[in-house]
């Protein structure tokens, strides 16, 4: 028998979608009957007041969980946030309910031999309730107590070689796309500029020393399948800069029927016969394409890297082989200015271990910059509004360069220093009077 | 229940600790066909929603099965993945950027049994635990946040409204009817944990009262001049209060400037905002990630409040499933759902999705909302 | 023998463009020569003065004009701008300088009868210069001492029956296309628009109640020949609401080479043989145009009536019949705060005489609205921005309508009235706190 | 010279006083063609550059013979358009929105002869006085503003450049070789007197140095406060100074934040800005006013400062016709500047046109600056 009553919640374990609720309940089961004999060193019905609190805040629309207080593992600013419940004497199971974050491996892949470990760990010392994962990509342990923090950490460690992941304001774990992999589109390693960046960066990412939080995203193309662009505070994004490579006898493949154009991404509906005109060529936001004859013809110099003629025919076109990246800054969450998509701040640059180039010349000045002149909470974003686009070209010491902005200004109100303005600044105006009288 | 002990002596916290060893390395979970052929796939092909094929330069085929479920899952569901990857291959699997379940197959003969096994595995309940799906011009899983599961600052549930919503979208999680992909993803409050600014739809939560002040409580709970400062909208001022005849140093909110963001609560929890009618979700449209054919754009405001109604938040799915039958039925091959607005016009758009354009979808927030206002003579009658 | 070398000047005597230095030597040497015999109320050498002054300026690089003093006519604020020379000893000619705007006729039409007229009064009791118009429209007449001012607004009003035009804080003189005067595109009569508002609106014209300057221009169709859109307080736009009008044979026509595309505005070189397909269909904005066999289609419910195909196509095409205007408002100049374009607030209303819907509902009400809550110098545009389009549709009292924005907020920062939400914003904590633990 | 009074009586001004009374009305000044065919014009074509012909339903044409010309003019000038309206065309004329001149003829035998005799008016320096162009797929006439003739914040001249400029474009003034109208326009100042913000092509006269403070007339001359509240970036603030040992009333300004607008040199005379060395001019491009296919947009800033190279503005001069070549060599026809640009993408505008691109071009200019930044992967190499 279920502790607490759930009537709304039970209408939600209808429908087809996997319902959390089964799982939840099915879990609190687990625990109660607890045919495995563990010595949970947390409340056993933990599963059970998580019901029964979220069936109130079903009921009234509200949440019934307080602030975090500032609890963590000694010697880390993160990877844990603190969770009590406004309601403890109903739901004493979950008066304490912090979570932690676990660092993912890379393209999120697992042997079912470690995940297996993390849950032996996590029955006993926790929940048993997780993220997987996290929306910055972390596994997040949900809910346990303040003493188990330590204790996790060290099995974590000890037993498993494994970290945990960051929050506060810190360097948070940095995410991949699958990229390379299994993935033919991938243009540079995302694993491995992921694992490296992480590891070489592992003060920064357990240690606050930043203004506010700070985001790696490793996107193997311009697909941004793990959508860098648009929330990390540097974006990787795997790019190009020769032809794309093609197979004419492919392309009349996807023209003659043989191959279904996108891999069969439309399968489910009939658009019609495979029109390349109008489905490649037409689509394509520079018109660099042309059939000429039964030659499918790109003047690469124009393209820009879109992907979708390559989207729609993979088994004809593919990436060109100068491969490298494009890191763009500053995207972020709406709080509090808006939300902000990042910007494109270094073109190219390659993409080859051990990455020395990209962390001496981009992610170390940039992070020097943000930490002098950056105020407390305010993003990477932020501080390039504030400061201006010129000062990230200052910052990185590179030449302006109109790849940098979609257009060039629209109000004139140009600044000019001093220097740049033949004579200066200070002039007499006695002189000046001279020659134009009061 | 006894106490049972790492190792760790907390007494000695730096005894034999380890730190900074950052995560597993990827490599150890590769399957051996992916070590073998990384940086090699040639191509790859569906052969049904919810299943792929990768063909490497070697000849080797790699088959990923992709399952939905909800991210937030306990031992007892992970193990169960476990148990199907240990049967069916190997032990490997992945998680998806959108939190779908990928099994990694090395043999085309391996993937019918294994959807087979997945078809029949069910909650209690009657929900599926591992519907196959998500791929290609479908509808894939919503990616979201803590909701009332973890979060002090909600304004309305995740997991709650994304199992409602999923429940009314099964059929294009499924199948490959959409022009182009279709993302939804959902964000409880204003600080929109995830890409939702960027998404096909996104259901955000959204407060609609100014903070309650607890005067009692403020001064001895919060750093008063942060609470002030967290106010994007500067509606926050020290003020002196008397509460049972005692002089108390606390603030005051400007209502009319407040916009809920709940940023001052972040920062004093005597400044609550949760409500019940107050509460629910703004729903937004039309953005993009990808930079294919246009560049990423953000979502826009198309709906601009519906209450929470849990459990199962029958209008913001009905909205939701209207605005994607619309895309379905109106948008060109390839033609994500903010393209095919921008082509057709927003004037259209509300139409098309039968949704009421109110004084609330204009945008008034700072000197750029005057870019979103219309500066041609072009528009639809 | 020119009074003041002018070396630099003369340099743009030659090269084909019109030679304004020569057109003011000419000047110079009639008034000097006086063949006429007239009694020039102002220095003889003006025109002499103005080269010579002109010609330090383009020595020095600077201008050589101070600050106009608060000259006028009486009872007007508006109308003459008052200018000195910042060297006078040197060129007495220029030492007051003014200009006086007079209010041009619609569609800049003239009769040679008349304008000689003006030259006449100008020549004696001015410079004999002019711009032949000032940007908002005006004939200016450059040049002129103080005492001349009444004089010259005298014999305006009682011998040519003519007024002078806006400046201050005023309605400037507004200003039209040509349209229906001659052009095919019209959607109403901007010159009889532009005239009755005008006279409607005389008080405004000349007397400054106005927080800053306030612009009308109206363009008989998008083509925007008068620029209304990028340069007017409140832009009427041509339009209509039915459907394009076709006539198909006209349409085979252009096909079929008989008939040259855009009137033959392309005259000047081989763009090949018209391609209705590229030049039309495929550049319409909204993509509402097919040829379906012979038959040229048009989807009018989708045509956003952006002109080009009527461009390209005059006589097959032709506006609609169900026709109006669009009003667009906030148009200005940069300063202070970037350039703005005109914002749709009226999508569509009727142009026809006596126009009291435009005044009485969209004119007038704004105008209350900027007169009310309008700082001083704020511009309607900026009006607009500081308090919204909201505020916009509320004074003019219509529903929200998408046609009046690009797209809808993408940040969710939406303010609710208090009203709006059940319950209102009042609540009682302790309440609060009973389900919610401090 | 003995004074004329007009009638006026400066003692009783309201005397006889006529006020109120408008412009003339348009139609006294129709030609009776337009007159009658008003609003029933069936089409129009070109019979050469500068040479319009306009049918009415009713059969009849009306010819329009379009002149360029300083927009400055004199009465001298004036009387000879009226001169050769009288002897061609019943003395019926009209001044375009570009300040051209357009001759209004009732029958096509009257256009050679109008030709003829135009293209034998020259003025002496030998320039033309009325040369026929302007129309179609070509470059207008530059619509322009005071300069150095007759205001007192100019950065450049007005008609200086454009006599400079239009003798470089003049072949284009009377060709249709464009791929569409180019609009070239020149504000002397940020105040920008006319749609030069909206231009094909847009010179712009900048200044570059702060104001010069003549703090021994400064609060003699000005209302402090007003000068104060005029600066758009906040740069001036009161300040007390000591000049010939006397303490004084003035202001002080930070040059960091000064962007040279010369608003406050507007409210107040003793903070001029012009220097010989600061001032000069910036290029602007790919505006446009006319909805045809893209709505209308603002020009951008494609040069950050050439310096005023009296008399004939050489440099300017030279990257205008470059400009212009590179787009009519590259654009498609119909597309404007600014289309083409957007196009084939600015990097490559700056490259076609030998350009260079500086920060200076980088949109600084508060928050929405930072919308011009390039937030996609796509660019070109
Ligand atoms: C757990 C997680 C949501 C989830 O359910 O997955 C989360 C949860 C919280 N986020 Fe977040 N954020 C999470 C990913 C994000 C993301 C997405 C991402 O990283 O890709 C964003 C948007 C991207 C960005 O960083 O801008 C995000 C933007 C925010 C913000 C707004 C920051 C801003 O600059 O606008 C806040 C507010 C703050 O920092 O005070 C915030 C604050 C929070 C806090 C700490 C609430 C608070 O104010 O104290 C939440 C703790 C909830 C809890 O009890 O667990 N969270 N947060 C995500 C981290 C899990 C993980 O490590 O994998
Ligand atoms: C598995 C995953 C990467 C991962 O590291 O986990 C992935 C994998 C693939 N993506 Fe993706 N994408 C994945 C998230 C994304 C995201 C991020 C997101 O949704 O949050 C995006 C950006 C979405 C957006 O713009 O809002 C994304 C935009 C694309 C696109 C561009 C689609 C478009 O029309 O704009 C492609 C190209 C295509 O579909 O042909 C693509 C193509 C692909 C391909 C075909 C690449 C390949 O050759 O293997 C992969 C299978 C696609 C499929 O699911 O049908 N992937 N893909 C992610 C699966 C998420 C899921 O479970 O649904
Ligand atoms: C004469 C004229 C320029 C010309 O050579 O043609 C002109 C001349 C002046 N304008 Fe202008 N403006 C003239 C049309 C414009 C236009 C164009 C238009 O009306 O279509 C604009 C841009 C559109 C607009 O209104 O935004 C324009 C925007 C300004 C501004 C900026 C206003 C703003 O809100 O940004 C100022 C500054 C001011 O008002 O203090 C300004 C100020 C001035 C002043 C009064 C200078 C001053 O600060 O005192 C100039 C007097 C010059 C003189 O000595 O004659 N003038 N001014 C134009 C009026 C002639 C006429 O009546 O036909
Ligand atoms: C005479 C004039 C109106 C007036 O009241 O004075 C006028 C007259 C015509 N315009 Fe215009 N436009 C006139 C200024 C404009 C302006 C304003 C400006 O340049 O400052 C514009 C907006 C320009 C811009 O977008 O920056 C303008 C944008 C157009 C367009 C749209 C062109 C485009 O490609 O965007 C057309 C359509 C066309 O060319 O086919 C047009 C078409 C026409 C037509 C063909 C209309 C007709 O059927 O009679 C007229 C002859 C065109 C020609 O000059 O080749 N007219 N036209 C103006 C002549 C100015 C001049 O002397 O050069
Ligand atoms: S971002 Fe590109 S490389 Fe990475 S998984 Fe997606 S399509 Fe593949
Ligand atoms: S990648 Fe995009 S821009 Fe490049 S050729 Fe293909 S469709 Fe065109
Ligand atoms: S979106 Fe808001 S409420 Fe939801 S998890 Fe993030 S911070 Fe918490
Ligand atoms: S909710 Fe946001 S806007 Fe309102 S008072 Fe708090 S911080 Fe300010
Ligand atoms: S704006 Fe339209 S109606 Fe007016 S002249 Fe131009 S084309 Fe003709
Ligand atoms: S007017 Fe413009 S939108 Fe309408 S059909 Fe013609 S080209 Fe298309
Ligand atoms: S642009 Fe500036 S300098 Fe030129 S006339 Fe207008 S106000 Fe004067
Ligand atoms: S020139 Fe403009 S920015 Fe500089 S001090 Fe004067 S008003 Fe301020």
């Amino acid at each position: 028998m279920a502790k607490h009553k759930t009537p709304l919640l039970d209408q939600l374990e209808s429908g087809p979608w996997p319902s959390f609720v089964s799982d939840l309940k099915q879990q609190a089961e687990k625990r109660a009957k607890n045919v495995e004999g563990i010595e949970f060193q947390i409340p056993v019905d933990v599963v059970d007041d998580l019901l029964g609190l979220l069936e109130l805040s079903f009921k009234q629309g509200r949440t019934h969980w307080k602030h975090g207080g500032i609890v963590g593992v000694f010697g880390y600013g993160g990877g844990v946030i603190g969770r009590y419940c406004d309601q403890p004497q109903m739901f004493p199971g979950v008066a304490h309910f912090h979570t932690m974050r676990v660092a993912q491996p890379g393209g999120k892949f697992y042997t079912s031999e470690y995940l297996r470990q993390l849950c032996d760990i996590w029955d006993l010392r926790g929940s048993g309730i997780t993220n997987m994962h996290g929306s910055t990509g972390d596994i997040i342990f949900l809910g346990t107590t303040t003493p188990q923090l330590e204790e996790i950490f060290f099995e974590l460690t000890h037993n498993m070689n494994q970290d945990l992941g960051g929050s506060g304001s810190n360097l948070r774990t940095p995410a991949d796309c699958i990229g390379q992999a299994r993935c033919e589109y991938a243009c540079y390693d995302t694993q491995d500029l992921c694992y490296d960046l992480t590891n070489e960066y592992q003060d920064e990412l357990h240690r606050p020393a930043f203004p506010y939080k700070f985001k790696f995203k490793f996107d193997g193309c311009p697909n941004c399948c793990v959508a860098s662009i648009a929330r990390a505070d540097m974006s990787f994004i795997g790019t190009w800069k020769d032809d794309i490579k093609i197979d004419q006898k492919a392309v009349q493949a996807y023209i003659g029927g043989e191959l279904v154009p996108n891999g069969g991404a439309h399968s489910g509906r009939d658009w019609g016969k495979f029109d390349i005109q109008k489905e490649v060529i037409g689509l394509c936001p520079t018109g660099c394409m042309v059939m000429d004859g039964k030659t499918l013809k790109i003047n690469n110099r124009e393209c820009t890297r879109c992907m979708h003629c390559i989207n729609v025919m993979p088994r004809a076109l593919r990436i060109g082989n100068e491969r490298g990246l494009s890191i763009l800054a500053g995207a972020k969450a709406p709080i509090l200015d808006g939300a902000q998509m990042g910007t494109l701040i270094v073109p190219f640059i390659e993409a080859e271990a051990p990455y020395t180039k990209i962390k001496e010349t981009v992610i170390e000045p940039i992070w020097d910059w943000w930490m002098e002149e950056g105020k407390n909470r305010e993003r990477l974003g932020e501080l390039m509004k504030r400061q201006g686009l010129q000062k990230v070209i200052e910052v990185l010491g590179v030449d302006p360069d109109p790849r940098m902005v979609q257009e060039p200004r629209s109000n004139p109100y140009i600044f000019w220093k001093e220097d740049e303005v033949p004579g200066g600044f200070e002039r007499d105006i006695n002189e000046f009077r001279k020659h134009h009288l009061r | 229940m006894a106490f049972i002990s790492s190792g760790y002596n907390p007494e000695k916290p730096m005894e034999n600790r380890i730190t900074d060893i950052g995560p597993r390395k990827y490599d150890e979970f590769y399957p051996p066909v992916i070590a073998k052929n990384k940086g090699k796939w040639l191509y790859h092909e569906y052969l049904q929603p919810g299943v792929l094929v990768h063909v490497a330069e070697s000849g080797d085929e790699l088959y990923t099965v992709r399952c939905g479920g909800a991210r937030l899952m306990t031992t007892t569901h992970i193990r169960e993945i476990c148990e199907i990857a240990d049967k069916h291959c190997g032990g490997y699997f992945r998680f998806t950027t959108r939190n779908n379940i990928e099994f990694l197959l090395d043999s085309k003969a391996k993937v019918k049994p294994l959807l087979d096994d997945l078809a029949g595995r069910k909650f209690k309940g009657g929900s599926f635990k591992f519907p196959v799906g998500g791929t290609g011009a479908g509808v894939s899983n919503i990616v979201h946040t803590q909701g009332w599961i973890h979060c002090h600052t909600p304004a309305t549930d995740a997991s709650g409204p994304v199992k409602a919503v999923m429940d009314e979208l099964f059929a294009d999680f499924q199948q490959h009817r959409m022009p182009a992909h279709v993302r939804v993803s959902l964000a409880c409050c204003l600080n929109m944990c995830g890409a939702v600014h960027c998404s096909d739809i996104a259901i955000l939560g959204y407060h609609r009262k100014p903070p309650m002040l607890d005067h009692e409580y403020l001064d001895k709970m919060c750093e008063i001049p942060l609470a002030i400062a967290a106010c994007p909208t500067a509606a926050i001022k020290p003020a002196k209060v008397e509460v049972k005849g005692e002089k108390l140093n606390s603030v005051a909110v400007n209502n009319e400037r407040c916009m809920y963001c709940g940023n001052c609560y972040t920062m004093c929890p005597s400044m609550p905002l949760a409500d019940t009618e107050g509460d629910g979700i703004v729903i937004m449209a039309g953005g993009k990630v990808s930079n294919r054919i246009s560049a990423p754009k953000f979502s826009k405001v198309v709906v601009a409040f519906i209450p929470n109604e849990a459990p199962r938040w029958p209008q913001t799915a009905k909205v939701i499933k209207g605005m994607i039958e619309a895309y379905a039925k109106d948008a060109q091959k390839y033609e994500r759902l903010g393209d095919w607005a921008e082509r057709i016009g927003w004037e259209r758009f509300f139409e098309k999705c039968e949704l009421d354009f109110t004084h609330h979808l204009i945008d008034d927030f700072r000197d750029p909302a005057y870019y979103t206002w219309r500066q041609t003579t072009q528009f639809k009658f």
